[in-house]
């Protein structure tokens, strides 16, 4: 029997947070699973459309020459999401040719499925470091907390201090 | 390839707020002085070797990896390329068990990876809590020492 | 307290109420606006932070801040009872060599000691209300904060900012508002 | 009508798993006719177990012009770890000239002695994915062993179910092995582990707090008698002398008093009378 190539190719997201206006890097994992070598491989994922989405490095359409039997690749696009709210990641498509003068093959992707894109607005709400908020509500407490501790100790060291001469 | 000219640009996860994988591209044009086509470049990354994959059209190359649930502390790599060549008396070295720095690669690039952060160690939640909670021990004990 | 009141005179009668829970007007104010004031302080967190629009939420942020202040104010109140006794039993000799240092030798004579006594009590009482009320003021915001802040930022942190503000406002205002009274018991 | 149909012929192919004696054949004869044939299962195993045990019961099987594969995460073979997520990576190749839509893809784990019989149940994906005639699909379905399962071995049985555009239903066994489940040996992660110290510093901040409030409190209730003797003793007594009463009633909370005062009714004193003295003192 002729031995032929047989992929296996898996698409996930390596965030685990997923915001609008925030990098969300997609791995596609390509696994020869055959017993032959798979050349002329592309890669191709057009679902990530750019009303959507902002391509921040790598890309969308790629090609190997030759994957061997019992090996995988990688490729990673990152992309920025535009727009919050849920978002259907669907597949991509890869073709290949799995033996020697065979006529090309044609695979999906897994699917990632719906995912839940956070706003901006709620990412910040979360995530932020907020450490300029945190010191302005330190600034809004000094009439609260320290303004009355100070009169407070004022007087206290006024009337126990003569005390303690006499 | 002959003389090849190399321009590249990387990305690496900075946020590990966003995820803990950290994503690494790298992506280059090459020109060959011999005006070669469909070149064919291996990479190897600290010992480890990636295919290159190829866009369609033009000669834009990319190779990327990631690491998986750890952090990966700020490095920098050097990317080495190569082609086929380089690549069977890469694979042929360490068969032999020797030096892969004695193949010389067609040209490398260096990627300077910021490490994954999130920002500062401790939140500021954390320490405006803290500090009340300082704030209220100070009030604790003028108050203890009043009613006592 | 009617019968008692045969046993003091009418200064005295006053002077024992100015020790009670109710407060005079000037204090109230006082205590009023600081309420208002601390209890206005979460929404610069809950606007900035958990990105709540101030416009948006006019009205429950107008709610939330009324009733967190009252019962803040609550508990000034009830704190600042607790205290004043006590800082005054504290300060008393403090204010008697204050007042002593003050008059001088010839005024000091001409004055009876039941009039120089009156006038430490009185001075006294002032400074215990001063104290008691700035003391009950640090003391209850430092509470409200550090209890908004736990409530806000840690136990309801996941909650989305609606809930979280209404929870977190209601629980630690009421929580002040609480203790203040359990501790009086 | 047809989709009850349906419905009860998967139902029933589930059954089987589970007890064998229940078979609707007829149901089945109408939907799969096709299946009849014996489509190639990966596993000559089970396609023997099948042919012998299953003859008149027809259970629901792969078609012949599909093919599955699958490889874990860890590999060819699975490395499944107790409590820790594992993916498997299922291959789908449509061989024929008929169109299929992946449906489900479940898994389980099974005793080991006896395959009908489900230890563990892991959730279902539902991809609906069309896999047109000669192309292939690749799914990943990943599942998560219970914490409780390591050390021990299970049969692991992942089913992918799919049906042609007739409607025709057919289920493949992507995988159908005893496997040995190893035991998480990773221990208490740095995350959990520092969660778990904010817990306990804020577990002493409330603690302390307590301690605090009810200190003061026990402190107050225990000195209060002490307090009034206090309130005579010598540091006192420049304001003693000045009062004419016996007791020092001023620094008696009201509530004391109006304990002490219990037997004759306290009405309090009203705003209005406070205020009226209140002015007299200013006359």
């Amino acid at each position: 029997e002729e031995s032929s190539a047989k992929l296996i190719l898996t698409k996930n997201i390596l965030n685990s947070i997923i915001t609008q206006g925030n990098d969300l890097a997609i791995e596609y994992n390509m696994y020869n699973i055959g017993d032959g070598v798979a050349t002329d491989v592309e890669l191709a994922d057009s679902t990530l459309h750019d009303t959507d989405f902002e391509l921040i490095s790598g890309k969308m359409s790629v090609k190997w020459d030759r994957i061997q039997p019992g090996t995988n690749v990688t490729h990673v696009v990152v992309v920025r999401p535009l727009k919050s709210g849920a978002q259907n990641f669907t597949s991509a498509v890869v073709q290949y040719v799995a033996s020697e003068d065979s006529e090309p093959k044609f695979g999906f992707s897994s699917e990632i499925g719906e995912v839940e894109i956070l706003s901006l607005k709620e990412y910040n709400r979360l995530y932020a470091p907020h450490v300029v908020e945190w010191g302005m509500f330190g600034i809004w407490t000094i009439p609260s907390l320290l303004l009355p501790y100070m009169l407070y100790y004022n007087s206290k060291t006024k009337y126990t201090v003569k005390a303690k001469k006499n | 390839c002959d003389q090849p000219s190399v321009d590249s640009s990387y990305y690496t996860s900075t946020n590990l707020k966003l995820g803990k994988n950290a994503a690494f591209v790298v992506e280059l044009t090459v020109k060959c002085k011999n005006n070669v086509q469909d070149l064919m470049l291996y990479a190897d990354v600290n010992g480890v070797q990636y295919p290159v994959t190829k866009s369609p059209e033009g000669n834009n190359y990319q190779v990327s990896w990631t690491a998986k649930n750890k952090k990966s502390p700020a490095a920098l790599f050097d990317v080495k390329f190569f082609d086929e060549s380089g690549y069977n008396a890469l694979k042929k070295a360490a068969r032999i068990n020797q030096d892969a720095n004695t193949v010389k690669p067609l040209f490398s690039v260096d990627v300077k990876h910021h490490g994954m952060s999130s920002g500062f160690w401790v939140s500021s939640e954390l320490i405006a809590l803290a500090v009340a909670s300082l704030i209220f021990y100070v009030v604790c004990n003028e108050r203890s020492a009043v009613i006592s | 307290m009617a019968p008692k009141s045969s046993n003091f005179s009418k200064e005295e009668e006053l002077l024992l109420q100015d020790f009670g829970r109710d407060l005079s007007r000037k204090s109230s104010v006082i205590f009023y606006v600081h309420a208002l004031f601390v209890s206005a302080i979460p929404l610069w967190l809950f606007n900035r932070i958990h990105q709540m629009e101030m416009l948006d939420n006019a009205i429950l942020f107008v709610i939330g801040t009324i009733f967190s202040a009252y019962f803040v104010a609550l508990a000034y109140k009830n704190n600042k009872f607790e205290l004043k006794h006590k800082i005054a039993q504290k300060r008393s000799d403090g204010v008697a060599a204050e007042l002593n240092a003050k008059m001088s030798e010839s005024e000091s004579k001409k004055i009876s000691k039941k009039e120089k006594d009156e006038r430490i009590l009185w001075r006294k009482n002032e400074i215990a209300e001063a104290e008691s009320m700035q003391l009950a003021v640090f003391y209850t915001n430092s509470l409200f904060l550090i209890l908004l802040i736990l409530s806000s930022f840690f136990f309801f942190k996941s909650y989305s900012p609606m809930p979280n503000y209404i929870i977190s406002m209601v629980g630690a205002s009421s929580i002040t508002g609480l203790l203040s009274t359990s501790s009086q018991k | 009508v047809e989709k009850q149909g349906l419905a009860s012929a998967e139902d029933a192919a589930e059954d089987e798993v589970m007890n064998e004696d229940e078979g609707e054949a007829v149901e089945e004869d109408e939907d799969e006719s096709v299946v009849e044939e014996e489509g190639e299962t990966e596993d000559p195993n089970i396609a023997a177990t099948e042919e012998e045990t299953e003859d008149e019961a027809e259970p629901i099987t792969a078609h012949r012009e599909a093919e599955t594969a699958i490889i874990f995460n860890s590999g060819a073979e699975p490395e499944i770890i107790a409590g820790k997520k594992a993916s498997g990576l299922i291959h789908f190749s449509n061989t024929g000239s008929n169109n299929f839509i992946i449906t489900s893809i479940d898994g389980s784990f099974r005793y080991p002695q006896d395959f009908s019989y489900v230890i563990q149940n892991f959730s279902v994906i539902a991809p609906n994915k069309m896999i047109d005639a000669g192309k292939e699909g690749s799914f990943q379905y990943d599942f998560l062993p219970g914490e409780l399962a390591g050390g021990r071995s299970f049969g692991l049985l992942i089913n992918v179910n799919y049906k042609d555009t007739e409607e025709n239903i057919y289920k493949d066994a992507v995988y159908n092995q005893t496997i040995q489940v190893l035991e998480n040996e990773e221990g208490v992660d740095a995350e959990t582990f520092f969660m778990y110290i904010m817990l306990m510093a804020l577990g002493f901040l409330g603690l302390f707090g307590l301690y605090h409030l009810v200190g003061s409190k026990g402190r107050k209730t225990k000195k209060r008698p002490a307090s009034t003797v206090t309130a005579t003793s010598p540091n006192g007594n420049a304001v003693e002398t000045g009062t004419n009463g016996p007791v020092d009633y001023k620094w008696i909370p009201e509530e004391t008093l109006k304990a002490m005062n219990k037997g004759s009714p306290s009405p309090g004193r009203s705003p209005r009378k406070r205020h009226t003295k209140k002015a007299s003192a200013a006359e």
